[in-house]
């Protein structure tokens, strides 16, 4: 028995010793991508509040993420007395690692992808990662406070409103490869030579709103409100269960990112891949890594202390090396063959960091929805929107085979499609407007029955 | 959560939205609000029986600790209702200098408010827009009298302190700066589809229930009733200065928000016309250095931040007040909450407390 | 061997927890265990190849109806109910019905060792290596052979919204 | 694939410990839970024998046991809620009256 085990292991080890590996390095390095996301917000909310953000640890604050996963590891691990000790303990890992499995499934660029060619792609990745929502519910109600329970309550009928109108959104597009396999996917669009966020425009819209609410972030981000709720299913969790829950928070804005990137920005493909003339675009990457190495050196000297100086030296070498290493493809005939793998990443994380930035603007710019609002935005505008827009996209992709269009030349029936939809948009939201101004008087506890 | 009981929350006096340590029972169905309760008095310290036993000018730091965020405009009430009952009357420099900083301790106040409100409705940004500005009148504040928060402003019979030699510039720059800086709250919010959204028919409190309520300040103004003691009762130097009494029509928290927005600058059209033309002469009138004011009583009220301020003062011809009464705004304002609130939903709560603008030093005092 | 491997673990980790589910008094803790036990059954579908329901699984099972079950049950406030027997005096009547089933079962299984051709025949028999089902295929069956049972599923799924939004709603 | 037998006892204890559950709890969530499990036992079959012949007729009956369950846990937990509205509680063997 034994033997049969050790050799059992032996054989798995054997066939999947890549994607262990990957997936190893992804656990161990994502804490550090998302504290440095983390900071990365925190430098922008601040930029855009006319203030500094932090500046104390490192230069500019590079060196912050660290001292806060210490100060987060330190922390006094706080169990409320009359909470399910089991569940307390199970949520904030169930969520954690839901998104993280969710990881797994994706494609950076053409060379990694743990999980290679799975049939199921891209549903893997969204059922997986949707399961992220026990965390939060079961987190709500094992801390045991109204307040938790309440902030879980609406995060669960939330992520389920939304899951819907993003699964419709996903669907439109979708029409359009015939497949769910992640690598097909982006290879249809090379195919098509367009990105599918231009052919079904509406869709992304849908699917962006869509993600926004089931990362619970702002405008969305009623779970966790922390004007009324305090922090939401997380109000009673404190140093490494809370980071916890932070780290699936970030990892899921992750996911949400690249499912987009995968499906309507085209993956790991850079803009415009088959027009020759614009290949100086592949110089793009370089450019952009020399530029911020330039301005790290040009930083240097107004450093306060030798270390931070000497820091701040390492990143611009840093972006120098990578610099160059996003270089050696396209001008080296050796090392032609990464190109793909190489440059691939680079576009993808650049159009992920895209989509997370546009996240964060959000959150900066303005206010938050209430429950009843949220709801309404869901329920009656973004479900059947995308529904509708299945439907146009359905047509538009058959008068498409009919009209035997292909690549650009599919805009000519989609366009219509995607304005037809538009205009149901806005008939819904003018019939919104004219019922919303009667005073709506249902039970607060029915629209989470809904 | 279903049962048919109502669930009931404690909101505070620890939570991030309740201004302070105000504690507010909540009666839930669901979400929606079906009876509150505001539980107050954790920040009590018996200011007014402290006032029986220090002289005139000893208290008058004191009451710039119950509103600590419009401590001048508190100290002006009790200045001038001292001054009431001495029958003395500030020089005319004096009143003006006070107008000025009046009025900028309002524009402070509101700048305060506009940006923990739009905070609690969960916009980030305007809260850090509105502290840049109110960074400004502090030091203002600071460079006049060497106190940035509970600034002890005024004396009884004038001022303490000449206007610094840069007081006209520096006001002046700032209400020159002001103008663009509050449009740029207005892009942020007034036509933002979710503040409207979140404001619009949010807390309606009609004009016959404010007066009920005996509610003041902004609060009524948006209700739709013309009052402001600047107006009616004219203090300091304000019957020499033209400006609005901007007023609401719905008593909605959105309406509030306008109303305080046009505050805003209505207050610094005042501090403009005021810097203009400051008389010289001497700033303080003749008072003793021992108050001994004649047995009487008095009541007056100003219109503060947050609405009417009095002091009912009762001497009996000693050193020490006999009795002093103080009639804060926010407390007084407080008590129309459970009207604005029931039927709401617990997220309008938040915005409800916040539209109110609460001090909760001045509420328990 | 790799496949017996992880046969037993999914196995093993479905019938613990469908055990823990069906003898924890706290709902939430038996609705825990539930998932469990649908999860180690999505990975049983996996080792079955048939990737496709193992995705469907997740998300419909785990994902949708499992939600609604921990809603529902946070919803109905269980506090005093922890206090309560959770069983019903029923022990009797659980053990014969197993017993009735293990008989039957056992029986089937019997008679298909003693007797060729009668029973389960299909006991010991595996597959034979061929390429795995795929979501493909499994559509094509779907939206070809059995379109028709497919509309009526959802026009049941829409007949159980309606009575369960009628159920749910709250009587004024 | 494993010899198809592992998996009808699987299935096969899954069911029982299923029914155990439906015929001594008295809590009706749990219950229906339960009553869940029973069915996920079904669809172990029916992948199995998939498997086994090929034929992905399997699947998609287990597909369509998966709209049931679904369908069965929306009205289920309905009238669930709609009792706990009315009686406050959920326990079966207090569910004795017709009408309320």
């Amino acid at each position: 028995m034994m033997q049969a085990l050790f050799q059992a292991t032996i054989e798995f080890l054997k066939a999947f010793w890549a994607p262990l590996l990957c997936g190893v390095a992804i656990v161990a390095i994502l804490p550090l991508i998302v504290g440095y996301i983390v900071l990365v917000e925190r430098k922008l909310m601040a930029d855009m509040q006319a203030r500094l953000g932090p500046m104390r640890v490192g230069p500019h604050g590079l060196l912050q993420p660290i001292a806060d996963a210490v100060k987060l590891l330190i922390k006094e691990d706080i169990i409320p007395d009359d909470a399910d000790k089991l569940v307390f303990w199970l949520a904030p890992v169930l969520s954690v690692s839901a998104a993280l499995l969710a990881l797994a499934g994706l494609a950076i660029g053409p060379a990694f992808q743990i999980a290679q060619d799975i049939n199921i792609g891209i549903l893997f990745v969204v059922g997986v990662s949707a399961l992220g929502i026990f965390g939060i519910v079961l987190g709500g109600w094992a801390s045991n406070s109204h307040y938790s329970l309440m902030g879980a309550l609406r995060s669960s009928a939330q992520l389920v409103s939304y899951e819907t109108a993003a699964g419709m959104a996903l669907v439109s597009a979708l029409l359009f490869t015939g497949t769910l396999n992640i690598k097909a996917i982006v290879e249809a669009q090379s195919k098509e030579g367009i990105w599918f966020v231009l052919l079904a425009p509406v869709a992304f819209f849908c699917y962006l709103v869509a993600s926004i609410a089931e990362t619970n972030r702002a405008p969305f981000d009623l779970p966790e409100a922390e004007s009324e709720l305090v922090a939401g299913y997380m109000t009673e969790f404190s140093g490494f269960r809370w980071s916890l829950y932070f780290l699936a928070e970030y990892a899921n804005m992750i996911v949400v990112a690249s499912v987009a990137t995968t499906l309507f920005l085209g993956g790991w493909l850079r803009p415009f891949a088959h027009v020759s003339w614009l290949n100086v675009l592949d110089f793009v990457p370089t450019l952009l890594m020399v530029i911020v190495a330039a301005y790290c050196l040009q930083r240097t000297p107004k450093q306060p202390t030798r270390v931070q100086q000497m820091f701040m030296l390492a990143v611009a070498g840093l972006c120098f090396v990578l610099g160059i290493v996003l270089l050696a493809p396209v001008v080296v005939p050796i090392a032609k063959p990464f190109y793909a793998g190489i440059h691939g990443g680079f576009w993808f994380i650049f159009k992920v960091s895209l989509y997370i930035y546009f996240f964060m603007w959000l959150r900066f710019t303005i206010p938050r929805y209430r429950f009843d609002q949220l709801m309404r935005l869901g329920w009656h505008f973004l479900i059947p929107l995308s529904i509708i827009n299945v439907l146009l996209v359905g047509v538009a992709l058959i008068a498409g085979a009919y009209f035997n269009l292909k690549g650009w030349g599919l805009l000519l029936v989609t366009t219509p499609a995607a304005v037809i939809a538009l205009v149901v948009a806005l008939l819904i939201l003018a019939a919104e407007k004219s019922r919303g101004a009667r005073p709506d008087q249902t039970a607060a506890s029915d629209f989470y029955a809904g | 959560m279903l049962g048919a009981d109502e669930l009931v929350i404690n909101m505070g006096p620890q939570h991030p939205s309740t201004h302070g340590v105000l504690r507010v029972k909540l009666k839930l169905d669901g979400e929606r609000v079906i009876g509150s309760e505001c539980i107050i008095g954790y920040l009590h310290r018996g200011v007014e029986k402290i006032a029986e036993n220090r002289t005139y000018q000893q208290f008058a730091p004191y009451v710039d600790r119950m509103d600590y965020v419009a401590a001048v405009s508190s100290g002006l009430g009790y200045c001038e209702a001292i001054e009431k009952l001495l029958i003395v009357e500030a020089p005319p420099r004096a009143r003006v200098i006070r107008t000025i900083l009046t009025e900028l301790q309002r524009i402070a106040s509101h700048l305060l408010w506009l940006g923990t409100h739009a905070l609690d409705i969960g916009a980030l940004t305007p809260l850090f827009y509105c502290f840049r500005e109110r960074e400004e009148i502090l030091k203002i504040f600071e460079k006049y009298c060497g106190a940035r928060l509970t600034t002890h402003a005024f004396r009884i019979g004038g001022l303490q302190y000449e206007a610094h030699d840069t007081f006209e510039k520096d006001v002046e720059r700032f209400c020159k700066d002001f103008e663009s800086r509050i449009v740029e709250y207005e892009t942020l919010l007034t036509q933002n589809r979710i503040w409207i959204g979140r404001t619009k028919g949010v807390g309606i409190l009609t004009a016959a229930d404010a007066i009920a309520f005996g509610v003041t300040g902004p609060v009524l103004r948006a209700s739709g009733v013309k009052w402001d003691i600047r107006k009616a009762m004219p203090y300091a130097a304000y019957d020499q200065y033209k400006f609005e009494i901007p007023v609401g029509t719905t008593g909605d928290t959105y309406d509030r928000y306008l109303v305080r927005m046009e505050e805003m600058r209505q207050s610094r059209l005042i501090c403009l016309q005021a810097i203009e033309n400051i008389p010289t002469g001497p700033i303080m009138a003749k008072v003793g250095k021992v108050l001994k004011p004649p047995p009487g009583e008095v009541y007056h009220a100003i219109e503060a931040p947050k609405g009417e301020i009095g002091y009912y003062v009762v001497s009996d011809g000693t050193v020490m007040p006999y009795r002093v009464h103080i009639r804060p705004p926010s407390f007084i304002n407080l008590q129309a909450f459970d009207r604005m609130v029931r039927g709401h939903l617990v997220a309008d709560v938040v915005a409800i407390i916040g539209t109110i603008d609460i001090v909760l030093g001045e509420v328990d005092r | 061997m790799l496949d017996r491997v992880l046969f037993y673990f999914f196995a093993g980790i479905a019938v613990a927890s469908a055990v823990l589910m069906v003898t924890r008094r706290n709902v939430v803790h038996s609705a825990i265990f539930l998932i469990t036990a649908l999860l180690a059954t999505a990975g049983i579908f996996l080792q079955l190849r048939a990737e496709f329901l193992f995705i469907v699984q997740i998300i419909l099972y785990v994902g949708g109806i499992m939600v609604l079950f921990v809603f529902v049950i946070m919803l109905v406030n269980l506090d005093v109910a922890l206090q309560q027997i959770q069983f019903a005096r029923q022990k009797w009547v659980a053990l014969l019905v197993t017993l009735a089933l293990a008989g039957q079962v056992g029986l089937l299984f019997w008679s298909s060792g003693k007797m060729p051709g009668q029973g389960l025949p299909v006991l010991t028999a595996t597959a034979a290596e061929r390429l795995p089902l795929n979501s493909e295929t499994v559509a094509h069956s779907l939206f070809e052979s059995y379109l028709l049972p497919f509309e009526i599923a959802s026009v049941l799924l829409l007949v159980a919204m309606i009575g369960a939004v009628v159920m749910a709603k709250k009587r004024t | 694939m494993l010899p198809v037998g592992h998996y009808l006892f699987l299935s096969l204890a899954l069911f029982i410990i299923g029914v155990i559950g439906v015929v001594t709890r008295r809590n009706v969530i749990v219950v229906l839970m339960s009553i869940e499990l029973i069915l996920n036992a079904v669809n172990i079959n029916l992948v199995a024998f998939s498997r086994l012949y090929g034929d992905v007729a399997g699947q998609v009956f287990a597909l369509f046991i998966i709209a049931d369950a679904a369908a069965e846990a929306a009205v289920g937990l309905g009238i669930i809620i709609a009792f706990f509205r009315n009686r406050e509680t959920v326990l079966a063997d207090e569910m004795d009256l017709l009408k309320w």
